[in-house]
């Protein structure tokens, strides 16, 4: 038995990792599974480099920009990816009296955003640049999840992306709308949180990155067959309320990493103006 | 505990013998006690003090002074017994009542100059901020603090921050003024300027004043009469009438034979009580 | 009384060199990975970056406008209250506990609370520095008061003083040092529930700066940031201290 | 006793009276929100954490924390305040250093002490300790300027050393402050404990605030936000206690 | 600013004229002056004083008694000149240098009690703790407060804290004693005796004393020569040699007509000096 030490945020997204561990498949494959779910990227990637973590759970965003300031993480696994059927689950909801009906609105709009420079927000920004419009004339305001729906409300905000379930709660007491599902129009299997580790644990440790591969497939399979049974664990680790979760659609699965959703990112990133030198995308998939 | 109540008077010029007795006391003290939970400090004191007299207080170190004088003006409550002002009995401090506290050092406010430290009366009178530069300085004048209107207490020697406490208390206008060894650290020649200050004071405004000293000279010199503690616990040991005339003169009184002779029977007593 | 002094300026300069010379010695000894730790060098060229074309000198405006007002409304407040507990024995018994009972809340938990009232606002931010900063004046000026030479009450009370004027001219003039030194830890905190707030409630300043450096580990700038922040704080403790040594000058001329 | 009982009605009184305010409005408006939460169900929220047994762990492993921060934090603080105090020489040296690095907020540094010491206690204790170090020094540097001089004298002409006047004179006199300081440090202490553990630390009080917010709880927030108050009024409550049994002569002279 | 360099000896018994002159002196000051800012307060003093000889000071309120005082402790640096010890000049405070302050309600330590506050001086000294209770016990006897050795200082009287922090400075075992208006706040009758302790304790532990006070007559009583002080800025007046026998007593010495030649010729001194 392997022991290793994860860190993830408290989220759906990291599903995988929740299930493994509550069915015991790590055990199966030969990992003892110490399990931390923790607040911020920053911290965790720091836990990862101090060594109190093996693998900890960071937006890809936030792993390249990690990279490109040469910490030399790897990806060891995904997790929740977008998908066109999980597409409903996140939205722009605009409160009552804006008018936003077409993406060329949104301009001289304050829009709240969960995280700026995280997943959601750069997956928005490439919707805006698909819909020819560009970023710099809307006002991205960082709104904390839990007060999603209340600033909404509040009306210091314009329209708010959201994922579920803060999105419904924000539309019903703003009495507004969900304007955009954007993610239907953005391509799929692009990770909403990935798996990483030092490229330097990775060496050492191959057979061990192995075994935690194989559990998370064995995961994604329980999850694609036992959702009600995924949203239980889900809501014990996460402990978000069932009630709230069995209204909405588990993520997509899909531990599998793939340099194409590295590039995708980067490319965005990139023309954001939040990567600037030259990474190696190829090389970030630990063998 | 022998509490005598004076029954003799004053012999003040403006206050002639015979009215003496009719005239409701100033200040009656009523065979007052107090003790710091067992420890008796003062045991039985009672005195009658008329309206325009001064009373010397002596009496060995430890005795019970300051505590009679702080029961005096409301800051400390005797344990039984009363004092009454005017025929009220007093329940606390009262702006009538001024007090020169003998650490001086304590009682000075050390962030206002000596001006400020004055003024400090003014404005607790409501004085017009107008007036008080003038009676500030007049005060400071008097007591030989002309010069310095602007130095900090801590700038000041110790007989200085002594003279600026006194003049605090004139400027509260007072009509009964405490005071505890006033001139203590005061050379004789200051000391006997400001007896004549202070006398001089007194008879214009017609204040009462208890004066506690150890300088038999001069409690002779300022009082009516002569309150002398005997300690453990402070008790009145013998009231002695002062029988000079008024006003007085620091080198005529002084040679006055009747001023020799109390200063002798002073003498005496303590040097008794002290053995 | 000109209150510059060479000497002392020399010597805190040495220190100030000293301190440099450690945090350099420390990261060329590479401790802390270089990534979460840059060595003086880099932070001055970030900090210079960011000052020349950079977004930093506006930021700093910002935050410290937020500061400012913070720290006023928190003085204000504390000062008002410990006046209020010192004095009067009815506040101590029914605002006092209460005072107790929200002091240990931590300001940065208090924050979304405060994000659901007052929404993504500036005021929002204000409230919470406040908030934060207020416990250090109001406990110096309970202290203050309770520690008041009890002489002085004894004069406050012969001379029929009000209880204005003994909270105007008696207490709290005995409580300025202690009252004086808790302003400087007042502007600390408000300086730092500033940028806290401006993380937390995305306000444009050099909190927002700070973190968004953080998050995308450009630690450089993260340390310019943190650098004009310790010049903000410096800045403004220099000029409390010349008020400091205006207020009490009776003080220093005892020593 | 029965006086101190029969007075803390009174205290309640303001708390009680805006809790009330806050039911009748939640009530009123039917609130519904993923930030703010019902008296009502606050109450309900701290009753299940406190079953699960979940509070009294995260209660533990946060004083913990605070505890050996602030011991560490201001005793550190306090020796380096009086040094400065007393000696001209290392103020001068050091006030422009100590200035600087002051209005360093701590939560900046938490990336940089993970790196050392990655999660767990120690980093938290060490975070702890520097958000009371600069507070603790600028604290005990006034109070020991603020020594009676005279006293100060005395020392100097009985010769007494380093160490003597420190426990003879220049201790006993800034107690008081000391105290006070220490009243101040120990509810810092907790604010920066549940901070850090809000933003990194996986343990503890702020962990659970931050799992509850995360999770759309409000309700389990402000059962530890109120518990969180609780527990900081009750180490205020027993200092001040403290104070009165060990230091009866300073609670006496306070009191006038 | 006259600076007087007394040449005339002390008549103190033990030390013979004719040796005075060649003997080094304890303390030698010369040609101090002190100023704040632009402010002069001593205006070039100049003084010898020999081993074992006592040294009063007077004069008028704030002409620098106690700054004299603060620059032979070494509390107070001199702007210019110097004040040696033993032939070495005197750089700081020192431990064989005791010295009494004027304001005796802030040098004593509030939080320790009589024997604690005297205490603090053997404890200064590295007296073993084993032998401190006896000798606190002996020194708070002397002065009077043997009853008292638990309270603390609030609750003491002005002149029993005046007395403590004499007891702390006699439990230093000082080469010099500085003595700051020590007996003030004292009665008559308890500052006699404690003139007659202090002068005991100076013949036999051959102390330097220099006594500041404002009574002629202790002047006279208790020193070999007598340092008259002029204001602004403070500098020599006068020296004057006592004369007078020892030991000395309270009644033969104060009726010698050498005391009373003495007391008519400060008086007129000061009394000159004031107008
Ligand atoms: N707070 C107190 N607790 C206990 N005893 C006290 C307290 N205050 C004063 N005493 C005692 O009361 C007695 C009288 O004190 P008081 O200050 O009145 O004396 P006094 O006559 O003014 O002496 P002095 O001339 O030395 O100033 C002293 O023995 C003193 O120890
Ligand atoms: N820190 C200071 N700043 C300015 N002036 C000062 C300072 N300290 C003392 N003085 C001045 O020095 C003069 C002498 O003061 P000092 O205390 O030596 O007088 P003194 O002779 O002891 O008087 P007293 O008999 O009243 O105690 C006074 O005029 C005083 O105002
Ligand atoms: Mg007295
Ligand atoms: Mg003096």
């Amino acid at each position: 038995q392997t022991k290793i030490a994860i860190g993830t945020p408290p989220i759906a997204e990291v599903e995988a990792a929740f299930v493994a561990k509550d069915e015991g498949l790590f055990e199966k494959n030969g990992l003892q599974v110490e399990f931390l779910p923790t607040g911020s990227n920053q911290t965790l990637v720091a836990a990862l480099v101090a060594g109190s973590h093996q693998i900890v759970a960071v937006s890809p965003t936030v792993m390249l920009q990690a990279v490109e300031s040469g910490i030399d993480l790897v990806v060891v696994a995904n997790c929740g990816v977008t998908s066109p059927r999980t597409a409903k689950n996140v939205g722009l909801a605009v409160r009552e009296g804006v008018a936003i009906d077409k993406p060329e609105d949104l301009l001289g709009k304050k829009i709240g955003t969960p995280s700026i420079g995280g997943t959601l927000d750069i997956l928005f920004r490439q919707w805006l640049k698909q819909k020819k419009v560009s970023d710099k004339g809307i006002t991205f305001i960082e709104v904390p999840i839990p007060n999603t729906a209340d600033v909404l409300k509040g009306g210091t905000i314009d329209a708010i992306i959201a994922g579920q379930p803060s999105l419904g709660r924000a539309v019903a007491q703003s009495n507004g709308k969900i304007a955009f599902h954007f993610m239907s129009d953005l391509p799929a299997d692009i990770p909403y949180t990935t798996f990483v580790t030092t490229r330097e644990w990775a060496k050492a440790n191959a057979a061990t990155i192995a075994a935690f591969r194989t559990s998370f497939g064995q995961a994604a399979d329980f999850i694609g067959k036992n959702q009600d049974k995924t949203r239980e664990i889900v809501s014990k680790y996460t402990r978000l309320p069932l009630e709230v979760l069995s209204k909405i659609e588990l993520p997509e699965c899909k531990p599998v990493p793939t340099v194409a959703a590295i590039d995708y990112l980067d490319k965005a990133m990139r023309e954001g103006g939040m990567l600037k030198s030259k990474i190696d995308t190829a090389g970030l998939i630990a063998p | 505990m022998i509490a005598m109540q004076s029954q003799s008077t004053a012999s003040k010029k403006t206050v002639p013998d015979s009215e003496m007795s009719t005239l409701e006391p100033r200040i009656r003290i009523s065979d007052v006690t107090l003790s710091y939970g067992a420890l008796q400090i003062i045991g039985g004191i009672s005195v009658d003090i008329a309206p325009g007299e001064t009373i010397s207080v002596i009496g060995p170190s430890g005795c019970g002074k300051t505590t009679l004088l702080r029961m005096l003006a409301g800051l400390a409550r005797p344990t039984s017994g009363s004092v009454e002002l005017d025929g009220a009995v007093l329940g606390g401090p009262d702006r009538s009542i001024a007090i020169v506290f003998q650490d001086y050092g304590k009682a000075l406010l050390p962030w206002r100059t000596a001006a400020g430290n004055v003024s400090l009366a003014l404005e607790a009178r409501g004085c017009p901020a107008k007036e008080r530069p003038a009676i500030i300085q007049d005060l400071l004048q008097k007591i030989g603090l002309g010069r310095h209107a602007d130095k900090y207490p801590s700038e000041m020697s110790g007989g200085m921050q002594q003279r600026l406490q006194i003049a605090r208390c004139l400027a509260q206008e007072p009509k009964v003024l405490l005071m505890d060894e006033p001139f203590g650290a005061l050379d004789a020649m200051t000391r006997q300027a400001l007896q004549d200050e202070v006398l001089g004071l007194v008879a214009t405004t017609g204040a009462t004043m208890v004066f506690v000293t150890h300088d038999l000279e001069e409690a002779i010199y300022l009082g009516d009469r002569i309150v002398c503690l005997q300690p453990n616990p402070g008790r009145i040991g013998r009231i002695v009438d002062v029988r000079l005339a008024r006003p007085r003169d620091q080198l005529l009184t002084r040679e006055d034979p009747e001023f020799l002779r109390l200063r002798r029977e002073l003498y005496d007593l303590i040097k008794d009580d002290h053995q | 009384m000109t209150g510059f002094s060479f000497r002392k300026f020399g010597l805190g300069l040495s220190g100030l060199a000293a301190f440099l010379l450690i945090w350099k010695l420390v990261t060329d000894a590479k401790i802390v990975s270089p990534i979460f730790l840059p060595g003086p060098e880099r932070t001055f060229t970030a900090l210079m970056n960011g000052l020349a074309g950079g977004p930093l000198l506006g930021q700093t405006v910002e935050t410290v406008e937020r500061m400012l007002l913070g720290w006023l409304l928190a003085s204000l407040v504390g000062i008002l209250l410990g006046a209020l507990i010192g004095v009067s024995r009815r506040a101590r018994t029914y605002i006092a506990p209460t005072l107790e009972l929200l002091r240990p809340l931590p300001a940065s938990a208090m924050i979304p609370i405060a994000i659901a009232f007052l929404g993504f606002s500036d005021q929002m931010v204000l409230v919470v520095i406040a908030f934060g900063a207020l416990w250090p004046m109001l406990l110096a000026t309970i202290h203050g008061f309770a520690a008041m030479e009890p002489r002085l009450y004894e004069v406050s009370a012969v001379l029929g003083l009000n209880r204005l004027q003994v909270i105007w001219k008696l207490a709290l003039p005995s409580a300025m040092p202690m009252v004086l030194a808790s302003l400087r830890l007042g502007l600390t905190i408000s300086l730092i529930l500033a940028v806290v707030g401006e993380m937390l409630a995305s306000r444009e300043g050099l909190g927002q700066s700070i973190l968004l450096a953080s998050r995308s580990f450009r630690s450089a700038d993260l340390f310019a940031g943190i650098v004009i922040l310790g010049a903000i704080g410096l800045i403004g403790s220099r000029l409390l201290s010349m008020a400091e040594r205006r207020l009490l000058r009776w003080q220093a001329s005892s020593r | 006793m029965t006086a101190a009982f029969g007075k803390s009605w009174r205290a309640a009184l303001l708390p009680l009276g805006v809790i009330a305010v806050a039911q009748i409005t939640a009530t009123a408006t039917r609130l519904e929100s993923d930030s703010l939460a019902s008296p009502a169900a606050i109450v309900l929220a701290l009753f299940s954490v406190i079953a699960d047994g979940s509070l009294l762990r995260a209660t533990f492993d946060t004083l913990t924390a605070a505890f050996f921060g602030c011991i560490i934090g201001v005793g550190l603080g306090s020796l380096i305040g009086i040094v400065l105090g007393l000696f001209r020489l290392a103020d001068d040296l050091l006030d422009l250093t100590i200035e600087l690095l002051r209005p360093v907020p701590v939560v900046a540094l938490i990336p940089v002490v993970m790196m050392l010491l990655g999660f767990g206690a120690s980093m938290e204790v060490v975070i702890i300790s520097l958000g009371l170090l600069w507070p603790s020094v600028v604290l005990a540097r006034a109070a020991v300027k603020e020594v009676e001089p005279r006293l100060m004298e005395v020392s100097a002409v009985l010769q007494l050393g380093f160490s003597a006047r420190l426990r003879k004179v220049v201790l006993p006199a800034i107690l008081p402050q000391l105290f006070m300081s220490l009243k101040l440090a120990a509810g810092y202490a907790l604010v920066v404990a549940v901070t850090v553990e809000i933003t990194a630390n996986p343990f503890g009080l702020g962990y659970g605030i931050m799992m509850a917010q995360q999770a759309l709880r409000p309700a389990e927030m402000f059962a530890y936000l109120v518990w969180i108050g609780t527990i900081g009024w009750v180490i205020s409550m027993g200092l001040n206690a403290v104070q009165r049994i060990f230091f009866p002569a300073y609670a006496k002279g306070e009191r006038q």
